[in-house]
């Protein structure tokens, strides 16, 4: 199982908040074309390039960073608290 | 260290009597950030502030240790309210205690401008005319950037 | 523009909730300082602070309105105490209202600074092997001169 | 009449934090000699090239600043306030 969460406006777009992915991607590419084939409205977060991806709440940056069972993996745009 | 993020308003006396309190203290510097009535598209009826349970902590918790580990600090605190807050509301509240001045003003600016870009929060403004997410300003880039320098 | 010069301690809930009010306020930075336990001769009994009444005041109201005419800013707020002190006793407050938070704490730290090295008024430390006048320290007229050329 | 007054460590030195002096001198070099004639500690305090001297609360550099009947001349050392 994969933990996904989306904030601000992409959880506006995606429509939730969260889901459980049960999924054996092994990547972040693999989990990205998931979420592509899964929700027509990925593609406009995804292809942002300002979207933000966390892993277990570490910023990553490449596609192929690992992903795990149980790994919480969460997409948001830039930051805009203080 | 102190870091909350809570909905619920700060008590600016007790806050201050914290930091006051903290070992040699000289020199206590409070930033305290509130909603104004003007938004980016225009008078605001309310301001809503989301935040990552959990990242945002961490990630705060990482900028204080690192201006503790650029001056030297008595006391850090940071308040930060999430939820729905509306005109001359506080969002905000960074205060640092140190022996000195200068140490005390710099941290509190330099904490500032990291939970400006690097807090996972986002804002969101509520209008008559409808609702718009704040972006991250420029500004607030350039004046995060300045620390990368300038310790 | 607030300057008040007196014994009595300062209310900090005060002082924030008219800074606060200023028309178009979205950032408020508060300084305070406060006596320390140790001296530059030893642990403090007390701290005594003495002024020039009159022209302590209005030597402030100027630093105050350099800063209004270098910065936007929306109010400033300073009370300095007199009289004897003891280790932990507030000492003084600047308090400085803004738009947006740069000018705020710019302003803040120029007040400060002007006020250490300007404002008429001079500290005698007691401790129990006898009372020290305190001399303007090189790094306060240093912190003071960076205001020249940068405005 | 011309209003001295002594602050800080010069209060101290004179042993007064004011006084009234009646006098016809018109400059501030005048006036200092008369008080290095009246007073032998002075010289400590006029020979410090840190005395800090204000006329009506200004702060004056030349001795021959002028001075008139009822102004007020203050002495005092580097600040050392906030």
């Amino acid at each position: 199982m994969i933990y996904i969460k989306y904030f601000a406006k992409y959880r506006e777009l995606m429509q939730m908040a969260s889901e459980e992915l049960l999924s054996n991607c092994n990547t972040l590419a693999a989990l990205k074309l998931v979420l592509r084939e899964t929700y027509p409205q990925a593609g406009t977060m995804l292809d942002d390039p300002r979207c933000i991806t966390a892993i277990n709440q570490q910023i990553v940056k490449s596609d192929s960073t690992p992903i795990c069972p149980g790994d919480e993996v969460a997409f948001y745009p830039p930051v805009s608290g203080g | 260290m102190t870091v909350v993020i809570r909905p619920e308003d700060f008590d600016i006396a007790t806050e201050h009597a914290e930091l006051s309190r903290a070992n040699n203290t000289g020199a206590v510097v409070i930033f305290s950030g509130q909603v104004r009535p003007q938004g980016e598209h225009g008078e605001l009826v309310a301001m809503e502030l989301e935040h990552y349970p959990g990242m945002t902590e961490t990630s705060i918790a990482a900028i204080l240790k690192e201006a503790e580990q650029r001056w030297p600090l008595g006391a850090v605190r940071v308040i930060h309210r999430i939820g729905r807050l509306v005109p001359g509301d506080n969002i905000v509240l960074v205060g640092v205690a140190a022996t000195h001045r200068p140490a005390a003003f710099a941290a509190c600016e330099f904490v500032m401008d990291y939970l400006k870009t690097r807090a996972p929060f986002w804002k969101k403004e509520i209008t008559k005319d409808g609702s718009f997410w704040v972006e991250q300003k420029q500004k607030d880039t350039e004046a995060a950037a300045r620390w990368q320098t300038d310790p």
